[in-house]
């Protein structure tokens, strides 16, 4: 059943598509660059589902499949250098902030050419060139970080924006209370977007969290709150693009929770017993790419055949992005220490 | 004897603890299903949900609640799948659980039990590799266990349940799914008593956990291809530390490598091969050497995990320098 | 000003002592009880202030005068099998339940006959035999245990309640949230009792804290919560009650804000420049003592005779404890590792 | 020269940084009024609340924000008044501050440091007494530092955050109001390099921190009543470690004895021991000892806390079972 992912406010169907939209969003190739975006994300995590099932990738992989609305819609309203902090589900998050593909990829298959040379994986992808602060295998680790960008921001005088993006799980690790709490008290420039996707791990979260609504959360805090549809794009971008002007303005920090739900298991090879195939099925009626193409030919902006002329580009990009990581090295043995310091230690062993 | 995994193991210690005695539950995120690991497989169905709660993303709560829960009557045994997460709840385990006894003068005892995943397996990245087990044997008020097999595993995790103080229980990822001979029945394997794993006369590799099996194929090798023998005293626990057995191996080999997978820098290893200087200073042949993890958080790429975590070869070699300088 | 630490609900003065009275506090023997407690705290603590200026106490001292109304009307409701976890400032909440006050004594001496055998101190004191599961050192680490302790109660099917007493300062610790998340996702019998006077150490609650209304708090947890004037004692038992019957009675926590005012500096010899004079003195206006000293005279339960005879009885007992832990020796070198563990510990230097 | 506090030297060297730099902030709880131990008064009165900030009773953020911050563009002093509150904020320590330029394959630097008073102070208990070097020493990644005297504690904490790595700074409390001779200009002094605190030829004591004061006053002693000649090595640094200094003076004395306040067990100067047992096996006149505290929580009463910690008379006591066996 569908609703249990979805709060009350949100309508089954494309009906809720209708919200305001904003004005590049009847425009056509800022339409079609968020669609390639969204497809970017579903085509790499699919491309690595496979890879993964042939043994290629080492790890594990969490991949972002269902929710890339979020990334995508979210992003959209940043420069380049707002930052993003990340979760151990981070590969959506990446590309949408603009990561470079080839380096995400072969830092996925922990090759020398990756954008952390190997040394992080999956788990710790990150880009400070595109002001993405890193993935983190540490469920909420990026709360507190996002905060310290916020107040490096605000001590800066500058009018960068933080995205913070964590889970329905990770809502109730202590750092995100300690997190909010600092950047009401000092009206720090970040928003923090829960994924609501309704499980962490194998775990459902109502068992173990305590209100239904988490928007709730923030008011705890004297945060402005917002819950929005994370599986419509139009909607994230309207109602994340009000939390950013906001942060940017000085008014301080947003909570938008975001509903959703993710397709496929915790992690690639996961045997999801805790869930029927039923409400997964049921999930993908929702799924956000065919509800933005749906809303892209509503409005006139693409066909069918569109779709598919982008659908072969992106997986071309893709390909390349397998074929760089596939043709690189791995490190070399003898650079394993290499960036544990920015100087020399001696005396280590 | 039947043949189980290491996880195995420990469901079936955990499973007679828990039939013997109602105070035993266990909590822990995502246990329900079974663990990472299978280390908690049938609990639930058997002791249903009061009894094994699938607990918050919230660290600091399932140790602390551990605490509270251990001085009001209960025995929890709180689970964290990797040992990383342990940094999230080191207040209520440095400060809380291993001081409760101490610095309320001996009022309560704290029975509890912390259950963690170390250690490297397949490129699980630099914050779900490590081994942390100098961070929780330099606390006083903290046991701290290492089993190196299933048959162990089994018979210290009953005795770490049953005992009246902390104990950390450190499970070794790459060993978890190994199997190996256990008994069916119910028995304990005493804290602060090593095992000598192998008897040898010309080297005495001191170790526990994982290494101990690096250590075993390490003598394997020794003795086949250097006509070494080595002896391995697998230490099985850190606190309490069977520091006897450590010294009288060493005392008749006169040779020691201490062989850890964790950073050997501010290791464990430094105490034992201290203490093994201290007390046999001017009976050894060739200075202790130690064998562990290079200074570095551990990599994701397979090349350097595995240049950084030390195997039977790195074994090796250590031994061959202290025998043949 | 006094209003700064009053929320807008609470009026100055006797005025809302005038609250529905629950019948045994027209009782004189309960009342007179209650009297006992609060001068016992009152004078337990000053003679403390008197012995440190002497050099007689070792460490640091906290007092919890001012703020007694809460420990003693929250306690007066529990049963010597219930728990109380307690903070740093944790002699009060430590008479309240029933602490052996020789016992008490000697362990903030450092004696061996003190109740944790010196090893405490006045920061760790504790009486398990009593449900004080200790005073604490680190700022709201006895949320978690209060927590532990309420899931115990709850798996062993007893109807025990655990009050945790915390600060308005340790409200922003990650514990706090994690705890109160778990206390209400099962429904633990936990009643959350936030002291807030106002500081924490040197610093006003303003600067760090988010949200004036602290009760707010629990409303993100879908907790009950309640506010009450913490230096009225009459009041603080009625709301503290209610509290504690739902708990017992399984229909989960509440967070019970306690507004009070610490009238002492953070420790003893605080030279407190952070807030002025006039802001202590007027602050001593609605000392809970003298608040319930009116209405004890009020309800012509006492009058200023008997209080004077109270205040001679208190005196004796608080000096024969300071007697006892004066003579008392202090634990010998030796003994330094004693219950580090239950058992002996071989290989350990 | 003028004669200082440890606390205040550390003032001065944190108003220099300031000064020359925008982007050094502090955060830390009522660190604006001066500091437990005075060591940021009048910071805030010269620097204002945007850079010396009073933050939230919340160890966690002010560990991780001072990450984030040091990534993106500030350089972050983050005081936590008491050791012991570090294990409310570990995760952002050690797998958060000391991971993020090797797990991100240097990308980033992460320059900021984190302050914290250890050791025993008259009866501050068993929450507020402890010497955690050993868990950061571990934590490949960390820098760190214990600095055992004014003009110390002004060189090494200018250069402490001048340096683009984590830096944990640790001020042992007995000392922090202790005066010395501090020069009055701007200087660093270099992390890594050891000073030779007093030099002598029978023995040497290899320490830091307030254990260096203790070991200046054992050396006193031992010369006067027993005619023993000790070389006091002041490390400075934990990590990057000067074991060279170390070796050339056990080298000379073939005698040493590690000396710290911190629990001996597991402690650091189990791994300088190793060290020196490794590199200069069979060039010692007697085995290597270690002084430090015993194992057990800090206690609040005067004598049980004297017995467990050591000062100059256990040193003295260790020195003369290596020189007089
Ligand atoms: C501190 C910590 N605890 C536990 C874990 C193990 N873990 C990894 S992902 C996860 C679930 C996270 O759930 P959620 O925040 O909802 O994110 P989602 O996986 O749904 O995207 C858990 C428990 C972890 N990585 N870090
Ligand atoms: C985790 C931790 N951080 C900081 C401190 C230092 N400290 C001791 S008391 C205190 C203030 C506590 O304020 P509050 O919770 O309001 O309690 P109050 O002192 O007002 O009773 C602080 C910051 C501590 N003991 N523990
Ligand atoms: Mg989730
Ligand atoms: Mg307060």
């Amino acid at each position: 059943m569908v609703d249990i992912w979805l709060s009350d406010d949100h309508e089954l169907g494309i009906a809720s598509l209708e919200v305001p939209v904003a004005v590049d969003f009847k425009d056509i190739e800022t339409s079609l660059e968020a669609y390639r975006k969204l497809l970017l994300i579903r085509t790499f995590e699919e491309t690595l589902e496979a890879l993964f099932a042939k043994g290629k990738i080492p790890g594990f992989v969490h991949t972002y499949i269902g929710q890339e609305a979020i990334a995508v819609g979210v992003c959209t309203n940043l420069r380049t250098d707002d930052y993003v902090t990340s979760t151990h589900r981070g590969h959506g998050h990446a590309i949408a902030k603009g990561i470079d593909l080839n380096g995400l990829m072969a830092e996925v298959f922990g090759k020398v050419t990756g954008i952390c040379k190997g040394r992080g994986g999956s788990m710790h992808v990150a880009d400070f060139s595109k002001g993405i602060l890193g993935a983190n295998g540490i469920v909420a680790a990026g709360t507190v970080i996002a905060a310290g960008a916020g107040l490096s921001i605000q001590t800066r005088e500058e009018d960068q924006v933080v995205i913070c993006f964590f889970g329905d799980g990770g809502i109730n690790k202590g750092t995100v209370h300690e997190a909010m709490n600092f950047c009401s008290v000092k009206k720090l420039p970040v928003v923090f977007v829960c994924e609501n996707n309704q499980y962490a791990q194998f775990t459902s979260r109502k068992l173990t969290t305590s209100v239904s609504d988490l928007s709730v959360r923030g008011v705890a805090y004297g945060m402005s709150t917002e819950s929005v549809d994370g599986n419509n794009l139009v909607e994230v971008v309207e109602v994340s693009r009000r939390a950013i002007d906001n942060a940017r303005e000085g008014l301080g920090p947003t909570l938008v929770v975001a509903d959703t739900y993710r397709f496929g298991g915790h992690y690639v090879g996961d045997p999801q017993a805790y869930r029927s195939e039923d409400e997964v099925n049921e999930s993908r009626r929702r799924d956000p790419l065919l509800l933005f193409e749906n809303y892209l030919e509503l409005h006139g902006l693409a066909d069918s055949d569109r779709f598919e002329l982008e659908k072969e580009t992106i997986s071309k990009l893709v390909n390349k992005a397998v074929m760089f990581a596939e043709q690189s090295d791995y490190p070399e043995a003898h650079t394993a220490t290499d960036y544990v310091f920015t100087d020399l230690i001696e005396g280590r062993q | 004897m039947r043949s189980i995994s290491f996880g195995q193991a420990t469901v079936e210690a955990t499973a007679a603890a828990m039939r013997e005695d109602d105070t035993v539950v266990i909590t822990g995120e995502d246990i329900g299903w079974g663990g990472n690991f299978g280390q908690f497989k049938g609990l639930l169905e058997e002791f249903g949900p009061k009894r094994v709660l699938d607990m918050p993303i919230s660290e600091a709560l399932i140790l602390g609640s551990a605490v509270g829960a251990a001085v009001t009557g209960l025995r929890p045994i709180a689970s964290l799948s990797f040992v990383e997460f342990t940094m999230g709840a080191m207040d209520e385990i440095v400060n809380q659980a291993a001081k409760f006894r101490y610095m309320f003068g001996g009022q309560v005892s704290v029975p509890m039990v912390v259950r963690a995943s170390d250690g490297v397996l397949r490129s699980s990245g630099p914050q779900h590799s490590e081994s942390f087990e100098a961070f929780f044997s330099h606390m006083p008020g903290l046991k701290v266990v290492a089993p190196s097999n299933p048959a162990d595993a089994k018979g210290l995790l009953r005795s770490a349940i049953d005992d009246d103080d902390p104990v950390v229980y450190l499970e070794n990822k790459k060993i978890t799914f190994r199997r190996g001979p256990v008994p069916e029945e119910d028995y304990r394997t005493a804290l602060g008593q090593a095992s000598i794993a192998r008897t040898g006369s010309d080297v005495s590799l001191i170790t526990y956990s994982v290494m101990t099996q690096h250590a075993l194929e390490a003598a394997q090798v020794l003795l086949e291809e250097h006509s070494v023998d080595a002896e391995v005293v697998d230490l099985r626990s850190l606190v309490p530390l069977d520091i006897d057995s450590v010294l009288r191996s060493v005392a008749k080999t006169r040779r020691a490598v201490v062989c850890h997978e964790a950073w050997t820098f501010g290791g464990f290893g430094a105490e034992i091969a201290s203490q093994i200087n201290e007390h046999l200073f001017g009976e050894l042949a060739a200075p202790v050497l130690r064998v562990g993890a290079q200074s570095a958080p551990i990599a994701f790429s397979p090349p350097l995990e595995r240049a950084l975590v030390p195997e039977a070869s790195e074994v090796v070699q250590a031994v061959l320098r202290t025998v043949k300088p």
